[in-house]
């Protein structure tokens, strides 16, 4: 609770200092101490230390695995607030505003990832989304941001009627809003079955399941880069976080025939994401299908529903947004998106490029990295059901796809020859990106370094 | 400690490596580095069994029930004597080349032996495959960043080929797991499973083909020559002198006695795919123009001898092919070292433009007969005794079989004669003209390998000794 | 009445909105067909919050069981309103720009 | 029949009407009227439901002010006349088609749930409606959503302000 | 005691350590020091040997051996390094180390003109081929035999190929290499075969444990020794590489492929008498083999006009003799022809050579002629061997190849009469040689006329040892009938050789009447030649028959368009087709196949907002369809994804 009153007030600290500050470059600096502040406040609740005591009338319920998610988010924001802070500014004049929408959608994080009410999960999916439509159109000028900003718009509306229809089929069979529903009877009645698919189908859109993907790839491409970054890591583990809870207290009640569903959907997914990013030609683009394929393993943690599939699903998050971010964030430098743009990078930048290929093989799952055992901990988590073992062999045979198109870069970088005009970085920057390779590479080894805590 | 010791130097020594700019400098450091380890790894072999020097244990992810678990037996202080032994004499006579970026060159070369050494170690099933996929990627970029022209395509396909294979592992690997009564990765929980036949072909297929990619078997071994061909011969030392024997290793020590029942019931098709692939191989070879090429071929066609053997369900058989994995790796990094002379100072690899080398480098030219005859198994060569158990025991298990495999033998002496006569004999031709100037160094460690090869081909018994324990363990499992 | 009848009316208004989002292609009648699924759904919240008072009526009198719905329909109009103030937000600046509100036209992003 | 029930058939056959006449019509001024002919003909149902605090709330909110706002951006885009050319008449069939076959079998499936066949909504009774209850439920267990939602609107109102104004 | 025979392993140490010197020193070295050491070595094993021989007249039926190390020592069995010394082994020993001796002398002298380190690096491989045969008869089981085995087909391979910078010969070394290697593969997997039946190698437990083996394993067995004999000594159908083989230097010639190597198969078999003894089929298999081969290689021989190459035919052809020997049981008879054949045939070389040396390398007979007044010892030395490899009595090659008639005739008549039909053959290609080479007239250029002179001392001197052991080199086995006990050779092999097997009863009359057909007949054949070819020497292209005998019975064509040619095509249709389009071809296909996949899934993201709700919609359609009418499509369902 305190997370989500806190990034609320913060919001609005931004929206006023927004009016009363006029130096641009202040406004990153108070975002980053809010989201010190925040993730502070979220371990210190993650301790048992609260600041208010709210009594949530069982709306919400805060338990660890909530809260570690929180905790992913917000230090995912904050990463990309100090890697990224600067180019946030340079998409408009609104900057403060900008800060403000982030901090609103970790309000909408916090409620999802702690909802016990599906009204709550309707109001926070809704606040997610909301700012994100904005922060999409960010780039007013541009028409492909506008594009993008109408598509995710009208798409994002429409799945919210889908939504709201599953919740009111779910009332219908079961006279309250609560998520756990007790005295469950089989089988359940075909009302309860449709309102939980169409909350299911709904909740695929958001987190970008196919074939309700389609507005992934054209959203993170329109948007302004930042955002797109900010997008496909915060929002879409929030996705992730909000599907969990959903399902884990749900799914039981299913059946195996969905079972099924989700194994399609899954294939379906790692399919889409991967194979169409074969083709890519943007390496924006590439990350956006890529997203789509990262959230295909993600939801063997959600087909799995064990214990091993929530520790995994917690390092997934993690390793997806360090990765994502940290190739974001050089990404966002570049004056040519496409992979022929980060031809001999390597050379000009060793650095940056070390770091974008740690970040890139963490994509892909290669050992040592944190993907790895992410990757390894969704594919556990399947094969320890016992069943669907080809699930998780058409699985790996995806995997091994999407090596294809993150060693396109790292291949552009190292071993193709060209002239990259990349812009003057700071040491800081330098210097953090050198941080998450170290970290992905500290997961990859010790991936309990992050889990245990859902154990103390 | 030791085998942490063998792990920890090169992987150190590596890292610091891309560190240090000056070539000269990277150079004699990767070669202490790498002489170091191998006087660690000769302390480890010599070292009695038993001694608790010789495994190391520390706990790594409790909570996936994954051990760093480290040990030396006889299969593994052979192939980690073969990888110790290996790299200096890589280094040693690649010494004069020129590499651009000498220190990620030099640094990744270690890095990868620290990865083959983690594989040849591990106890664990999890940390295998761990070091499996870290001993991969420094080859990648070796491959793809120092390789011939066609080197970015040829390497990919090699790296996604491997890397698919290896997640299929990954996918067998946590079955097992799974049906381990501890839900543990160790090598005992994983040696003891009484699993149904379904469940043990499952796991059979999943990290066979992964094996087999790896070895390469036909039909999976088409990455191979190109990979052959495109890399920097230093690394094409590597790949085939060490890194396929990985392939071979990990169907002995993780393949055969972890899914005994579906081993034997499939013998027969993976002898049989084996012995296809001999041939085949044999005969392409027969055919081929560049001198990689003809040796990735040859290669192909000794672990394919390898392959079926290891699955004669045959004690002796089992042992020779580890004495086999050792013999290959010496012979066929000497035929590389040849191979890179001749690239280096002629600048062709064809054939069609080589002839009469013999005059111009007949110290050369001794060497490298000695090596191809070692690589024809002839006896009192180190390969001679390995084939003949391989042999020895495939014949054991089928008597057409083996008579088939055999003609592998012949097919070997055609083109392997016919290499060194296209190279050495015949008049001075083509590129051979020009100057020709073997550095000392390379003389040195071919000769070297020359030692090993007569030594261990007339008296092989400390190599037999090492490796003694461990067939008769592993057919036992089978039975 | 017989609830069946409130959930065929709200699916069939619910699937009306769906075919107008699905066969028009100006976006501000896409978004008033969004509109329509959203009403349609509060039409059947409302009739299951009946529904449910009813059911709970017959044991106790007091009971205020159903309220929760027309609550929800309630949110779900402020979400609405919401929504409908940055959707309009964002079409008049496509507006700004292409001079049009042709979804047809949005295809600059694709493959 | 009661009038209970001929105001349900009317109020239903109206709504649809409405509803058909938003889909069909060319002009988008034209469907925004006929969309507010479905609102009041939604909120006419409350109304029969006794839920009074929902059907005016309906009316000021959306046939009030978001419908208003619709003509309004309509009229700023002067969109008034046909502006819309003939669609791809395959894509349109196609969409009637998809909507069509949704509605069918959702209709189906739920029509056949069991558990409905008895049940029935409480006509004019129950005061649950009302805006007393409405209230005191709203503000003792609906206090945090109600709360919250004043995070959405402000989100909104930035949204509104970044995307809306004329910058630069 | 044995003194010598415990130090059996200095016979092989010797030529191993001129091998290394000569080897490692072939460029510091002066020729006269190579020459010294190479052929030094020889010499000391030869001593030693002789001490050998004389103590093996008294070993009685139990070998002396001698165990150096464990080669290979595995759980399942046990394979020593280890030396056998009997009355076999010693013999050949004899042969080896002696006539290996004299042509190292003559090779002194014959490669004089090489330049220092070639010389160096031919007396090393002549010292490691000796090496490799004294391994070959010294191991005590069959492993050590393989050894030494593959080590002459490996020194054959590099004596032939010794003129490196000639291709032919190159391809000549390369064919011996291959199909030695063939007949290699036989002799292994009939070592597999014994080992797994009897788990030991070694010669006295696999013979004294013969119970071990079916009649079937023994068959087989002894068929694929059997063809490894064929390879290593040249008989139908691997002889084709022994005429090539022509191609090194000829004391290389008359060391390998006359004296020594070639014998390495009757060895061998000999060694293996029990086990042949034990397999009738094999038996006959081995004889209609060794005749058809000595028959097939007799036609050529009389029509090839290059001095080396009918010389290598008849060496052929004579090995044919021997193996009719052994498959009737003949065991000592073939060894006996292979002692009497080393010192003719390796005097035939060796002269050959003489002449060859002094009219600068021609080797073709018809531009030879009337060398006799030339070259007087040669002459003489080379008619000498003549009438022994012709079977004139007391020519040595008389009392071997009588012996060996004699059995077969006893075996079955056909095969004396087609012996004895090649013997006449012999005698007339050999006498048709004689009488190009050494009548007539001198058929050269004027300039090589000028400067024909007879060899060095170094070379004749050996040419002169072996004609007087090719003269008497048969009395060691004159045959029972001439006088009862006579038969040494018989003597001395009997505790090796399987009793009875050797047995062989004919009237005396009908071995009298035996020996004068067969002599009669080589006489005739040898006063046709001698007339026909003195007077009329055979300059022109041959026609008809001729024409097929002169071409070798088109054999080496037939296998290049029966083999070689298919393989070769094979391997290019494999390296072209099956692995560029099918394997890889198959292995690209998924990747392009994902790549295509890719270009057209990607169209389903039109960038048509429309388009995309339309999926989602038919999805959600889809989906209620499986979840609630799905148990209609369950068992289709089941059948693909569980």
């Amino acid at each position: 609770m305190n997370t989500i009153i806190v990034s609320a007030i913060l919001g609005v600290v931004m929206m006023f200092s927004g009016i009363f500050i006029h130096n641009k470059a202040a406004f990153k600096n108070i975002a980053i101490a809010g989201l010190l502040l925040l993730l502070g406040i979220n371990i210190a609740e993650n301790y048992g230390y609260l600041l208010f005591k709210v009594d949530t009338k069982g709306m919400l319920h805060f338990e660890r695995f909530g809260l570690l998610f929180n905790i992913i988010a917000i230090a995912a924001t904050l990463l990309f607030t100090l890697l990224s802070g600067r180019d946030v500014e340079k998409v408009g004049n609104y900057t403060a505003e900008y800060f403000a929408l982030i901090f609103f959608i970790l309000c909408g994080v916090g409620i999802v990832t702690s909802y016990t009410n599906l009204m709550m999960l309707f109001i926070g999916i809704e606040i997610i989304s909301i700012p994100a439509y904005i922060l999409t159109g960010t780039d007013k000028r541009n028409l492909k941001s506008n594009e993008a900003s109408l598509k995710y718009f009208l798409m994002g509306a429409f799945s919210t009627g889908i939504m709201l229809m599953g919740i009111t089929l779910l009332y219908g069979t079961n006279g309250t809003f609560m998520v756990e529903r007790a005295g469950a009877t089989f089988p359940i009645s075909y009302l309860e079955a449709m309102g939980l698919l169409l909350l299911f189908i709904s909740l695929s859109f958001k987190v970008s399941l196919a074939p309700f993907h389609f507005w992934t790839p054209d959203v993170y491409d329109g948007a302004p880069t930042v955002f797109t970054s900010f997008m496909a890591t915060v929002v879409k583990i929030a996705g992730f976080a909000a599907f969990i809870r959903l399902i884990e207290s749900r799914y039981g009640s299913m059946g195996s025939q969905t079972d099924r569903l989700v194994a399609i959907v899954i294939i379906l997914t790692l399919a889409f994401g991967n194979l169409t990013a074969v083709f890519q030609q943007s390496v924006k683009r590439m990350l956006a299908y890529s997203s789509i394929a990262q959230a295909g393993f993600m939801m063997f943690a959600l087909f799995a529903l064990n214990d091993t599939g929530k520790e995994g699903l917690i390092l997934y998050a993690a390793a997806y947004c360090l990765a994502t971010l940290g190739i974001f964030a050089v990404l966002i430098k570049m004056e040519d998106g496409t992979f022929e743009g980060f031809n001999g990078l390597s050379k000009s930048q060793p650095l940056l490029a070390a770091v974008l290929t740690i970040c890139l093989l963490s994509l892909a799952g290669i050992p040592l990295t944190a993907g790895f055992f992410a990757k390894y901990y969704m594919l556990a988590a399947v094969v320890k059901t016992g069943h669907y073992l080809w699930l998780v062999v058409i699985a790996v045979l995806f995997a091994a796809v999407s090596a294809y198109y993150y060693f396109k870069v790292i291949q552009a970088m190292y071993f193709k020859e060209g002239e990259v005009n990349f812009p003057p970085v700071t040491a800081r920057f330098k210097y953090l990106l050198v941080a998450v390779a170290a970290v992905i590479i500290l997961l990859g080894v010790f991936p309990n370094a992050l889990s245990q805590f859902m154990y103390f | 400690m030791i085998p942490v010791l063998l792990i920890l130097v090169p992987l150190v020594c590596g890292l610091i490596t891309f560190f240090i700019k000056e070539e000269k400098t990277a150079k004699l450091w990767s070669l202490t580095g790498s002489v170091i380890t191998l006087l660690i790894a000769l302390i480890g072999v010599t070292t009695m069994k038993g001694s608790n020097l010789l495994t190391y244990d520390a706990s790594w992810i409790p909570t996936l029930g994954t051990r760093f678990t480290v040990g030396l037996d006889g299969m593994g202080k052979i192939l980690t004597l073969l990888t110790a032994v290996a790299f200096p004499i890589i280094f040693g006579a690649t010494y004069q080349n020129k590499y651009a970026s000498p220190n990620a060159f030099y640094g990744l070369m270690l890095l990868s032996q620290a990865g083959l050494m983690g594989v040849f170690l591990s106890m664990d099933m999890l940390l295998f495959y761990f070091f499996w996929e870290f001993a991969l990627i420094p080859v990648y970029f070796l491959c793809s960043k120092w390789g011939g022209e066609k080197r970015i395509a040829v390497t990919w396909k090699f790296f996604i080929y491997t890397f698919a294979g290896s997640l299929l592992m990954l996918v067998g690997i946590l079955y097992l797991y799974t049906l381990t009564p501890d839900q543990s990765f160790a090598i005992a929980s994983v040696h003891n499973l009484s699993l149904t036949s379904s469940q043990e072909l499952f796991i059979f297929w999943t990290l066979f083909i992964a094996f087999a990619i790896k070895m390469p078997v036909f039909p999976f071994h088409t990455w191979q020559p190109d990979t052959y061909e495109q890399s920097p011969t230093a690394v094409t030392m590597v790949l085939s002198g060490v890194m396929v024997k990985m392939g071979v290793f990990a169907v002995l020590r993780w393949l055969l006695p972890v899914v005994p029942n579906a081993s034997l019931r499939m013998a027969d098709v993976v002898i049989i795919i084996s012995i296809i692939g001999m041939i085949y191989a044999s005969l392409i070879a027969i055919k081929q123009d560049d001198i990689k090429r003809l040796i990735a071929y040859s290669s192909i066609a000794h672990i394919g001898l390898m392959s079926a053997a290891m699955f004669a369900n045959n004690a002796t058989a089992t042992q020779g092919v580890m004495l086999q994995m050792f013999s290959h790796g010496i012979n066929v990094i000497g035929l590389w070292i040849v191979a890179d002379v001749i690239e280096q100072q002629l600048g062709t690899r064809k054939f069609s433009e080589l002839g009469g080398l013999a005059q111009k480098a007949p110290a050369l030219a001794i060497l490298f007969v000695v090596m191809s005859l070692a690589n024809i198994a002839l006896p009192l060569t180190n390969s001679f005794i390995g084939e003949f158990m391989m042999f020895n025991g495939l014949f054991q298990y089928n008597y057409w079989m083996a008579g088939i495999a055999g003609i592998s033998i012949i097919l070997a002496a055609v083109y392997t004669l016919w290499m060194i006569q296209k190279i050495f004999y015949g008049e001075v031709r083509g590129a051979v003209s020009g100057a020709m100037e073997v550095t000392t160094n390379t003389k040195l460690m071919l000769v070297i390998l020359v030692v090993l090869v007569v030594v261990f081909g007339v008296y092989p018994k400390p190599l037999i000794n090492i490796t003694n324990d461990n067939p008769a363990k592993i057919v036992a499992q089978l039975k | 009445m017989p609830i069946e009848y409130y959930i065929t009316l709200s699916v069939v208004l619910f699937c009306i909105g769906v075919v107008g989002v699905l066969t028009r292609r100006n976006a501000i009648i896409i978004f008033m067909c969004i509109e329509l699924m959203l009403n349609a759904v509060n039409l059947m919240l409302v009739a299951f919050s009946k529904m449910h008072h009813g059911a709970a009526l017959a044991s106790d009198a007091t009971s205020s069981v159903g309220t929760d719905a027309q609550l929800f329909v309630f949110f779900i109009m402020v979400v609405a309103a919401a929504e409908v103030s940055v959707g309009l937000a964002i079409i008049v600046m496509m507006y700004r720009n292409t001079h049009s509100v042709d979804v047809n036209f949005l295809n600059r992003l694709k493959n | 029949m009661s009038t209970t029930e001929l105001l349900f058939w009317f109020l239903s056959a109206l709504a649809f009407l409405g509803a058909i006449m938003m889909l069909i019509s060319k002009n988008p001024v034209f469907s925004v009227l006929w969309l507010i002919v479905v609102f009041f003909a939604i909120s006419g149902h409350y109304l029969l439901l006794n839920a009074q605090f929902l059907a005016i709330v309906n009316l000021i909110v959306y046939a009030g002010a978001i419908m208003v706002l619709f003509l309004f951006v309509i009229m700023l885009m002067n969109l008034n006349t046909d502006t819309e050319p003939q669609k791809n008449t395959w894509l349109k069939v196609a969409g009637a088609i998809a909507g069509g076959s949704l509605m069918l079998i959702m209709i189906d499936v739920l029509i056949d749930a069991k558990d409905m066949h008895t049940k029935s909504a409480l006509m004019k009774d129950g005061n649950i409606g009302l805006i007393k209850n409405l209230g005191r439920v709203l503000f003792n267990e609906y206090v945090i959503p109600f709360e919250i939602t004043s995070v959405l609107f402000l989100s909104a109102m930035v949204g509104a302000v970044v995307i809306g104004k004329k910058s630069e | 005691m044995n003194t010598f025979s415990h130090l059996v392993y200095l016979v092989p140490l010797f030529p191993l350590i001129g091998f290394l010197i000569n080897g490692l020193g072939r460029r510091s070295l002066s020729k006269s020091m190579i020459g010294v050491i190479g052929c030094g070595v020889i010499l000391a094993s030869f001593i030693v040997s002789v001490g050998i021989f004389f103590e093996a007249r008294n070993f009685g039926p139990t070998p002396v051996i001698v165990n150096l190390f464990d080669f290979i020592k595995v759980a399942a069995f046990n394979i020593p390094f280890s030396f056998q010394v009997d009355q076999l082994s010693s013999l050949f020993l004899l042969i080896i180390t002696g006539v290996g001796f004299l042509i190292h002398l003559y090779s002194t002298a014959y490669m004089k003109e090489e330049e220092t380190q070639h010389y160096g690096r031919y007396f090393s491989y002549l010292n490691l081929f000796v090496f490799s045969m004294l391994l070959l008869v010294l191991g005590a089981n069959y492993l050590i035999m393989f050894i030494g085995w593959e080590g002459v087909g490996l020194c054959s391979y590099l004596l032939i190929g010794y003129w490196f910078k000639n291709n032919e010969y190159n391809y000549a070394a390369r064919k011996a290499f291959v199909m030695n290697r063939i007949g290699d593969l036989g002799f292994l997997l009939a070592v597999f075969w014994i080992l797994q039946k009897s788990g030991a190698l070694t010669f006295t437990e696999v013979f004294a444990n013969t119970g071990a083996f079916t009649s079937f394993d023994v068959t087989a067995i002894t068929l694929l020794l059997f063809v490894g004999a064929m390879g290593k000594s040249a008989q139908i159908p691997l002889y084709t590489w022994l005429p090539d083989a022509m191609a090194g230097p000829t004391p290389v010639s008359a060391l390998i492929h006359a004296a020594t190597m070639v014998t390495a198969g009757i060895y061998m078999i000999v060694r293996s008498n029990v086990l042949y003894s034990m397999a009738p089929f094999t038996q006959a298999v081995v004889a209609i083999i060794g005749l058809a081969t000595a028959l097939l290689a007799a036609t050529i021989a009389i029509k090839q006009n290059d001095i080396k190459k009918v010389l290598a035919y008849s060496t052929v052809s004579q090995l044919g003799y021997m193996f009719l020997g052994l498959g009737v049981g003949a065991y000592t008879g073939a060894v006996f022809h292979v002692m009497t054949h080393a010192f003719f045939k390796a005097l035939l070389f060796l002269a050959a050579g003489s002449v060859i040396h002094s009219i600068h390398n021609q080797q073709d007979i018809r531009f030879m002629g009337g060398l006799k007044k030339y070259m007087p010892i040669t002459h003489l030395t080379f008619l000498l061997a003549c009438f022994a490899i012709a079977g004139i009595p007391p020519f040595s090659g008389f009392f071997s190849k009588d012996e060996i008639l004699a059995a077969a005739y006893a075996n079955n008549p056909i095969l004396w009469g087609v012996g004895v039909f090649t013997a006449a053959l012999t005698a007339f290609y050999m006498f048709r040689l004689y009488a190009m080479t050494f009548l007539g007239k001198f058929r050269g250029t004027e300039e090589q006329e000028h400067h024909l002179h007879e060899s060095p001392s170094a070379m004749t001197i050996p040419l002169i040892v072996l004609a007087v052991l090719s003269v008497i080199g048969g009395f060691v086995g004159i045959p029972e009938v001439f006088a009862s006990n006579s038969h040494a050779l018989e003597h001395f092999l009997s505790p090796i050789i399987v009793k009875g097997a050797d047995a062989h009863h004919l009237e005396h009359s009908t071995e009298y009447m035996l020996m004068g057909v067969s002599v009669g007949l080589a006489l005739i054949a040898i006063f046709y030649a001698w007339i026909k070819f003195s007077k009329h020497p055979e300059i022109g292209e041959p026609s008809g028959t001729g024409k097929v005998l002169a071409n070798k019975w088109y054999i080496d064509e037939l296998y290049d368009s029966i083999l070689a040619k298919p393989l070769l095509a094979l391997g290019r249709v494999l390296n072209n087709v099956i692995e560029k389009s099918g394997i890889d071809g198959l292995v690209n296909g998924v990747g392009k196949s994902v790549q295509y996949a890719g270009s057209k899934i990607r169209l389903l993201q039109s960038g048509q907002v429309g388009n995309y709700i339309l999926m989602m919609v038919l999805s959600v359609v889809l989906m209620i369809l499986m979840i609630f009418y799905g148990h209609n499509m369950t068992p289709l369902i089941d059948k693909i994804f569980r």
